[in-house]
């Protein structure tokens, strides 16, 4: 087996409500050090995580979603949310961060994150894991 | 009028301690008195005074503790779930034979007892949880 | 005599708003809180049912919690009233006994 | 205001995956003692708390079941569990626990704490009480 | 190349044992355990949709988890095996990889 | 087969922990290796010496702390989420200023790269949470 593993993070729990979205991003971020191939999943209600204009102040907790824009600068580059996720809560790709990275194999050029996918294609890409952290 | 306040979830882990927070000192603004906030379940976790959280994130222990100390809450830790949880003051420590303690200031240690009494008494029983 | 509800959970995750409805009184309001306030989006799959529970129960949200997540009132479904945290105190004085739907 | 109030303890979750129906019956016992005026509520998951021959020593958890059995001695006398939480889960009045009391006010005769209400009556019951604690 | 799927939470309180059905794949297994052995009971109102999820995937339920809750397997929808700790070790490396739905 | 596992829930409040207990026993019997065990989130308030559980529930902690004596099982804690929650070791105590630490016999404090390595190294990763 090579040393380079598939990570798939996948995020079902919407934020501030509990820790497990804020915690999984900090297993994220240290994990990016380990060059390992990683992914984030968006289904149910993590896909709220990803929402526009999230403020903290009324409630006292940290905002963290500013974190998702930098994840890019970490090499993570491929969130995946699945769209029945999103109808199912009135939403859409519009009501999303837009989270962007810069492709180092293609000049630089700066493309989107947040891939939009089917719940088949979300089951496709959780079958082609090698370790799966759930939040 | 009297609102007595329960809070049954840990802190930073579920926003109901937050919540309560937020709800108690909003009840206080507004004239009410909250005689008394009770911890249960994981919400006796908050009274820990090892917890050192990130220096960009609030401090829950010392918020409470700081209400506590300028409001006059009484601040009641349930001793059962304390016990399980491995919240201790320095008198259950010492009979219970364990060489440390970790309750913060502001925050007492005592029975179910309390909870209800706080029904009894207060006019109102806000419940935050999980 | 009525009941002020509170619910912090998620329609979409959990049974606890549609538990809280299919127990309330004409003349008792139903606060959703913390993750709870999603239960108030327009749009979503379980606006229907909530639209028809607003008939007979008050609906209000708590907006520190709408704001935290992003959920701009223009999102609301009509008829759900936003409240802050000195409105959700006096919800709790204004009815006679407090619920919370866990 | 009379000294005595009405106290329900409303049950909604299933027993040893949290520990919320076991803390939940901690305070019922120790509340007993106050002589309020006590009912316990079981409905959606709660009624799976009073099921028939739980045996814990394969998890390792405490079979607190027994204790439900013990609440006449605490004058604790009133289990409402809600007739549709029950059908959903496909479970009848048979697969609970027979839990009985004594009444000292016929005689001391036997009569079963159990009583099977619709989710119309739990809304009564409900909406009649001083204060919910819920669990 | 398969997965082993546990779902630890009653489905008539949560969407997690719904969402994992939705996500399987022929050839998985899904293990109910904790609360979510209630999944696995016959009669309820999960049932048909479990039922049917079944003809795709492999069901379980751990035992000590039911006796603790008084379940027994004759509750238990046709099709769905029990099996103990070892079993659930056994179906932890029979599977490629193993994903919690929490 | 090597078999990493992961404790997302706190002792005594939910299953999880007796969920993965019992599974890295059995998994130990049936000859595989289970060479790190993984407490994040709520999880690393099991790795506390002070709880007292009532004398006819089991003792969760002193469970893992012989788990690991016997069997050579490594007890991480994850150190971010343990200072949020008040869990403390000797050294970390005296680096925050705090006057007591809390953490048990056979666990140690540590990064959230022991759960990457845990994940790269092992043969499979199961998580036990809520």
């Amino acid at each position: 087996m090579s040393d380079v593993k598939k990570f798939l993070y996948v995020n079902r729990k919407a934020p501030y409500g509990t820790i497990y979205a804020l915690e999984s991003l900090e297993v994220v971020l240290i994990g990016a050090a380990f060059e390992q191939d990683v992914a984030l999943a968006f289904l149910d209600d993590g896909v709220f995580q990803l929402t526009k204009s999230q403020e903290t102040d009324g409630i006292g907790c940290k905002n963290f979603s500013p974190t998702f824009r930098a994840l890019g600068d970490y090499d993570v580059t491929r969130l995946y949310v699945e769209r029945e996720s999103l109808e199912e809560r009135g939403l859409t790709e519009d009501d999303l961060q837009e989270i962007m990275y810069e492709d180092e194999d293609d000049d630089w050029a700066e493309k989107p994150s947040i891939c939009v996918i089917s719940r088949a294609e979300m089951a496709d890409v959780m079958a082609e894991q090698d370790v799966i952290l759930s939040f | 009028m009297k609102i007595g306040v329960l809070v049954s979830e840990g802190p930073y882990t579920h926003e109901a301690v937050d919540s309560a927070y937020n709800f108690v000192k909003a009840a206080l603004a507004a004239g009410h008195e909250v005689p008394r906030v009770f911890f249960y379940h994981d919400g006796v976790n908050v009274s820990t005074r090892l917890s050192v959280p990130p220096q960009d994130e609030r401090n829950i222990q010392e918020n409470w503790t700081n209400l506590a100390k300028e409001h006059g809450v009484d601040l009641v830790v349930c001793i059962a779930a304390a016990q399980r949880r491995g919240i201790l003051d320095k008198n259950e420590a010492e009979r219970q034979g364990k060489d440390a303690d970790n309750i913060a200031e502001g925050f007492r240690i005592s029975g179910l007892g309390q909870l209800i009494e706080l029904g009894i008494q207060a006019d109102r029983l806000v419940t935050f949880g999980d | 005599m009525s009941t002020l509800h509170t619910v912090n959970k998620s329609p979409y995750m959990t049974q606890s708003l549609v538990s809280c409805l299919n127990h309330c009184k004409e003349g008792d309001a139903v606060l959703m809180i913390e993750d709870g306030i999603y239960g108030g989006l327009a749009g979503g799959q379980m606006a229907p049912i909530v639209e028809e529970m607003g008939k007979k129960v008050s609906l209000y949200v708590l907006t520190p919690d709408m704001a935290a997540r992003g959920v701009d009132s223009s999102r609301l479904l009509e008829g759900i009233e936003g409240v802050d945290y000195t409105g959700f105190v006096e919800l709790v004085t204004k009815h006679d006994r407090t619920q919370a739907w866990l």
